[in-house]
């Protein structure tokens, strides 16, 4: 194919880890994602080490999703040795991993995303002329940040949860200190969701699509042990290799899933379109009056579903913390050595799975496949169709159509380091 | 006088530019600064001269190593930030196998066009003038680097290990009474002891103290006879001291008797 | 209550390049009766903070007859020292002290003086010297050895060459010396190796030395060789002090009988401290 | 001195009354080994059975990390940065710490006296507590099991309640000032004074003299057993932080990010880190771990010549809390002073 005009970016900006892009227009329009960030082998690096250590190094695979991986793996550990956690234990990983949600998301739409909406380079530079905005943004990551700090120690890469529950419990006082802080960020929250209201999503990446969520076990939470597709059909866990396969492109160190031989989509936008029925309160509230901004087909539509979950999961850390009366518990202890499990979580940008197996303590194999690895041809695609739809209708500026390309890719929230850890082959 | 200063990631969790982003001061009292690239925050900006770069991340790719030595070239001084950058971090585990091997094991027989290696530090490629360690850094010592840059001095690293902070703090040692493999006798502090004070045992995500002086040797006897083998011993403190050096040598003497 | 960590504001005066990596600065008080009344004793030390920085202990390298300034010799050696090379004339520093016992001037009156320096060590010994000069009708014949490695490495060169003429008429020799440089044109070799041409007469001399912990016990072998009395040899040393005062615990050396503070016993220590205290030097 | 006896129903009512006096401070049970003293809400969780706390009595006078100076660097200015000082009071100090403390007078309140401490050190109200020793304890060994000044009140175990011996005229005015709690001192309490001390000076490991060592030290220093033992070591402090004597701090100035301000702060250092014997230019004084390993025995028995006492009180701190299970007074008996250690003890 002859090429006319290239788009070419190295190192995309405002996304976490280093991967690049290339637009290729010529008789057809081609898309790629170059995963550039290095291979770092976490399945291995796992191997034969014992489940604790193995539970403290996961979360290094990605600071924005830190909590995630370490809970999950906690759970699939767990799941292997039998263990059962108390449903303080339960409760308090919830609130962990909402706030996460909280602060993963906040800090993707203001750090990452709206500065494209509004036009600025940065978030540094969009503060200046938009105070109140930016502080909104501030608040509600500030606010994540805290629900982490206090049950799991920190923010980035939390060392306080473990297996069989925690370190140290939370203080009440701090949790006390949780409630109060939820309810000063909800307006925060809100404004966010209203902020969308203003932007119409570009038509070009409309393209039907299968998205793919958790059957919470309970409310629209982040624990199940099921998977939901939007094509009707559900499966549990531990068939995951059955119904989602990768492979691998030579420009890209991540993996590429596909469900059912078929590119497909999976976080905020997918749990919605799954799970839309599950949520309450004010996110309820403000998704009946917009709904038409959840749009199944149009990626764009993540980032507005991203803000309601912020408002959601506000809402639910403060009913929690409402209700939670900390008491003093132990650890509980494996009584197993050996075991295989599985576990899989909704992470911010969607499913996240880890598969082990357990022998005499140790980890023998582990599995991780991350969200990003799963919506990664996806994104190609409408990255793809983005740029076609655009240079089709005109648009000549390669640098103009550059950008929509990036703030679609942005649209998902994308984690390169999660994403160059797949399902081993 | 503003500082200019860049900002890049290598192969990394991203999550040491992430805590330099969370850190309010920075965004807030930009006048001492100015930020000339950082690409997970913004789109401006290249790899341009500056005052002060700070890289986080070990170099894993042939890209990597080509991006370090073109920031070393256009940097006064060049900050290592976090374990990746310092020791290699986690992925710096893998230090002393074979790449092709590893690579294997995870994509088959697939071929990929970028160059990957086994992450190793900044310290193998290029000059490194300071090192803020941390797993992430604490916001306390991100503020404290920066604000001796901006007085035209420099920051005093820290030479002593977590105990140290967790003897400061007050918090029951988790090494002595649980018998608990806590790595805080050999890890440089800065944390606060925070886990220990979440009664959970120090995992050395910090790093080994610089200098020699991180007793790996010591340390193991004690776990030894506390009734750890050799293999858990070696597990856990290779984490994030892989690539200190005579760490396995140190280990190894140990239990030289017995084998 | 005083706060003795409290800094009084110095201002830099003047600045001299005396080597590559060794300047001298002139301080004078900015409060004037502080100026006027502030005292020390050859061999004192005073603590010098840069603020914002960080503090360093720097012996004073002027004569405390010359009221209202005085003068520190500083070697860039640290983030301290780094950031004192970047002031200017006009510049403000914070200065407490002086601190520790100084050399026992008053006991080396009537006597001969044999100074002997290495490397920075000239410093200190300088304040020992100038001392001698503003009051020279109350010591004997005097000498001043110079020792560095490099001939621009000398502390004070062109100082001491410059006297020199007129300082042998007046019974004061300069004898200065360098080890490794070939292109000095003047003496060459350690210290102590020209201790045989000091005009101080062994049996009434008092030795003051200072140099880098290594060249003690061969200065101290060659002056005894010579006959200079092991009880009227003193030293000065150096720490990295925090306090000055007593408190911090950095300049503790010592064993267990003889445990001293460099900063409150010291920094000028007698020859008899030195070999009955180890790890003093 | 004056004594009076306080009986066991009295005490809680006496403690909390304590309260009036400052903040009230106690050992109190923190993990399941460790004690440690902390602010006192409720006086039934005091314990008065503890042997020691993982934080010295030093941590009121010296805190771990205090800001000495606000620093205006601008104008070159550091401002005095003293901080209310409230009263207080200390329950249940043993013996070898209120000697300690005393040490820490010395060092901290002589001519140059650091007005951080003495501030805070007249703040304190001080109040001993007898104790019985564990196999780590060698008060009796260095002659700090016994006080006769250093505290306002001394509280003595005895079967039925506490006998107080009044210190200081701080101590008097809380007797006077709560005279119903008190009751004379009869013949039944003296005897059961008398039999808690027999019964304390049985229990300690060690018997005999031990004024020596330093002599002994000095002329075993090169011994191959300070090769082994310094391998031993971590070299992480927590010996010299444990020690109720240690006082070792630093100093640093942080500045803030906006290059104007900043403070001067001073934190607890150790002599068993590298950069203790460092000076400007890289010289180190105690560049080997061996160094570092045996300064601490050499200055911990060095005599303190004010006191007349060696800086170690013979608490047993520093072996109790070492990671490495390195024996202080073990070691120093291998160098064979004429103290015996009782075997079956």
């Amino acid at each position: 194919m002859k090429i006319e005009r290239e788009i070419k970016n190295d190192h995309l900006a405002r996304i976490e880890g280093k991967a690049g892009v290339v637009v290729e227009i010529g008789d057809e329009i081609r898309a790629r994602i170059n995963v550039t960030e290095g291979p770092r082998f976490f399945e291995i690096l796992t191997k034969e080490k014992n489940y604790e250590e193995a539970a403290a190094i996961c979360p290094r695979i990605c600071s924005f999703c830190s909590i995630p991986h370490k809970l999950t793996p906690l759970e699939a550990i767990e799941n292997a040795l039998d263990v059962e956690v108390t449903e303080q234990t339960k409760l308090l990983r919830q609130m962990l991993y909402f706030g996460n949600m909280v602060e993963s998301h906040a800090l993707h739409l203001y750090l990452f995303a709206i500065p494209d909406y509004l036009g600025y380079h940065d978030a540094l530079s969009m503060a200046k002329e938009y105070p109140d905005l930016m502080k909104n943004g501030m608040d509600l990551k500030n606010f994540g940040a805290m629900v982490q700090n206090i049950i799991g120690s920190r923010e980035i890469h939390p060392e306080n949860a473990v297996v069989g529950g925690f370190g140290k419990l939370p203080e009440q006082h701090e949790i006390e200190k949780i409630k109060k802080m939820a309810y000063n960020v909800i307006d925060a929250a809100v404004a966010t969701v209203e902020f969308f209201l203003d932007y119409e999503y570009p038509s070009y990446v409309n393209l039907e699509r299968n998205h793919l969520a958790i059957k919470p076990h309970n409310g629209y939470g982040v624990y199940g042990d099921e998977i939901v597709a939007s094509d009707g059909f559900y499966f549990s866990v531990d068939k995951y290799k059955e119904y989602i396969e990768e492979d691998i492109a030579p420009y890209s160190f991540a993996k590429r899933g596909k469900y059912k031989g078929e590119p497909f989509m999976v976080g905020a936008l997918s749990r919605i379109v799954n799970n839309h029925n599950l949520l309450e309160g004010k996110a309820k509230e403000l998704l009946n009056s917009h709904s038409e901004f959840v749009k199944a087909e149009n990626s764009f539509s993540n980032n507005f579903c991203q803000a309601l979950e912020i408002v959601y999961f506000i809402e639910k850390i403060a009913e929690m913390a409402e209700n939670i009366k900390i008491r003093k518990e132990e650890r509980v202890k494996p009584d197993k050595k050996d075991g295989k499990g599985y576990a899989v979580t909704e992470a911010p940008r969607g499913l996240l799975i880890y598969e082990v197996e357990i022998e005499n303590d140790i980890i023998k194999y582990m599995n991780v496949i991350t969200p990003t690895a799963m919506f990664l041809p996806m994104m190609e695609i409408d990255a793809r169709n983005m740029a076609e739809g655009m240079w089709k209708n005109g648009y000549k500026d390669i640098d103009l159509i550059g950008k929509k390309v990036e703030m679609v890719i942005r649209a998902y929230d994308p984690c390169i380091s999660c994403s160059v850890h797949v399902i081993r082959l | 006088m503003k500082l200019r200063i860049g900002i890049h990631g290598l192969t990394s969790c991203y999550g040491c530019q992430l805590r330099m982003a969370s850190v309010r001061e920075l965004l807030e009292v930009a006048e001492n600064f100015e930020i000339a690239y950082w690409y997970m925050v913004s789109s401006k900006g290249e790899i341009s001269h500056v005052d002060i770069a700070f890289v986080e991340g070990s170099v894993s790719t042939a890209k990597d190593e080509e991006e370090l030595k073109k920031i070393r070239e256009n940097a006064d001084v060049l900050v290592a930030v976090g374990s990746c950058a310092i020791y290699g971090g986690v992925q710096g585990m893998l230090f002393g196998k074979e790449y092709e091997e590893i690579f294997k094991e995870v994509y088959g027989d697939n071929k990929i066009e970028f160059e990957g290696r086994i992450g190793e530090p900044l310290k193998k490629y290029v000059k490194v003038d300071y090192n803020l360690p941390g797993c992430p850094p604490e916001e306390e010592e991100i503020i404290y680097y920066l604000a001796t840059f901006a007085i035209g001095s420099y920051p005093e690293e820290k030479d002593y290990p977590v105990c140290t902070e967790c003897r400061r703090k007050g918090y029951p040692c988790v090494l002595i009474e649980k018998n608990e493999p806590c790595l805080g006798p050999l890890t440089v502090a800065g944390c606060d002891a925070r886990c220990p004070g979440y009664n959970v045992a120090c995992i050395g995500c910090r790093g080994p103290l610089p200098h020699g002086i991180a007793w790996f040797d010591s340390l193991a006897k004690t776990f030894k006879e506390k009734g750890m083998s050799k293999e858990y011993i070696k597990a856990r403190m290779e984490i994030f001291g892989k690539q200190y050096e005579k760490m396995d040598e140190m280990i190894e003497k140990v239990f030289e008797d017995e084998d | 209550m005083h706060n003795v960590y409290a800094l009084y504001k110095c201002r830099v005066l003047r600045i001299y390049d005396l080597t590559d990596d060794v300047k001298l600065f002139l301080f004078r008080f900015e409060n004037p009766s502080i100026a006027e009344s502030w005292t020390f004793v050859p061999g004192q030390f005073v603590q010098l903070s840069i603020p914002g920085v960080g503090e360093v202990p720097i012996s004073i390298c002027s004569s405390p007859m010359k009221r209202g300034f005085f003068e520190l010799c500083i070697k860039k050696a640290g983030r301290v020292t780094s950031k004192i090379f970047d002031l200017k004339p006009g510049d403000s520093v914070g200065v407490r002290g002086p601190y520790g016992n100084g050399f026992p001037v008053k006991d080396f009156e009537e006597n001969d003086l044999l100074l002997i320096a290495a490397g920075i060590g000239m410093a200190p010994l300088r304040s020992v010297f100038m001392y001698a000069l503003d009051n020279r009708w109350k010591f004997g014949n005097i000498t001043v050895i110079n020792s560095a490695r490099y001939g621009k490495r000398l502390l004070f060169q062109k100082e001491l060459e410059a006297m020199r003429d007129v300082a042998e008429a007046e019974n004061i020799r300069i004898i200065q010396t360098v080890t490794r440089d070939p292109d000095w044109p003047g003496r060459i070799g350690r210290a102590q190796e020209h201790i045989k041409y000091a005009n101080t007469r062994p049996d009434k001399s008092y030795v003051c030395v200072c140099g880098p912990p290594q060249i003690y016990n061969d200065v101290f072998n060659k002056l005894i060789e010579h006959g200079y009395d092991p009880k009227k040899i003193y030293v000065t040393l150096e720490r990295r002090m925090k306090c000055g005062v007593g408190k911090c615990g950095h300049c503790i050396a010592g064993s267990s009988t003889f445990l001293k503070y460099i900063c409150i016993d010291g920094p000028v220590f007698g020859y008899y401290d030195i070999i009955s205290t180890p790890g003093l030097i | 001195m004056r004594y009076v006896k306080i009986k066991d129903e009295k005490v809680y009512e006496f403690l909390e009354g304590l309260k009036n006096y400052g903040k009230l401070y106690a050992p109190v049970k923190i993990s399941d080994k460790f004690y440690d003293r902390k602010e006192i809400d409720d006086v039934k969780k005091i314990a008065f059975d503890y042997i020691r706390t993982i934080m010295p009595a030093k941590k009121f006078f010296i805190p771990p990390k205090e800001e000495m100076f606000e620093i205006d660097i601008e104008n070159g200015e550091y401002k005095e940065k003293l901080e209310e000082v409230e009263p207080f009071v200390l329950f249940g100090m043993h013996p070898c710490e209120i000697v300690a403390l005393r040490i820490l007078d010395g060092i901290y309140m002589d001519e140059y006296a650091d007005i951080y401490y003495t501030r805070r050190r007249k703040a304190g109200i001080i109040i001993g507590l007898s104790c019985l020793p564990d196999e780590y304890c060698f008060c009796n060994l260095r002659r700090t099991d016994f006080v006769d000044i250093g505290f306002d009140l001394f509280f003595h175990e005895l079967p039925d309640g506490y006998l107080i011996r009044v210190g200081s005229p701080n101590g008097h005015k809380i007797i006077d000032e709560n005279l119903d709690l008190f009751a004379e001192v009869n013949q039944q309490d003296i005897d059961a004074f008398r039999e808690f001390e027999e019964k304390r000076q049985r229990m300690f490991r060690c018997y005999g003299s031990f004024d020596n060592i330093r002599y002994l030290l000095e002329l075993t220093m090169q011994d191959k057993l300070w090769d082994e033992e310094s391998e031993k070591c971590f070299g992480c402090g927590n010996c010299t932080n444990t020690c109720p004597t240690c006082r070792c701090y630093d100093v640093q100035d942080i500045p803030n990010i906006d290059g104007k301000t900043g403070k001067r702060i001073r934190f607890w250092d150790s002599c068993q880190f590298r950069s203790h014997g460092l000076v400007a230019g890289g010289h180190n004084f105690r560049p080997t771990k061996k160094d570092r390993f045996l300064n601490r025995y050499i200055c911990k028995n060095s005599y303190f010549y004010p006191l007349g006492t060696s800086y170690c009180v013979g608490c047993g701190n520093c072996t109790y809390f070492c990671p490495a299970n390195i024996d202080f007074l073990g070691n120093l008996l291998k160098v064979r002073s004429t103290a015996e250690e009782v075997k079956n003890a």
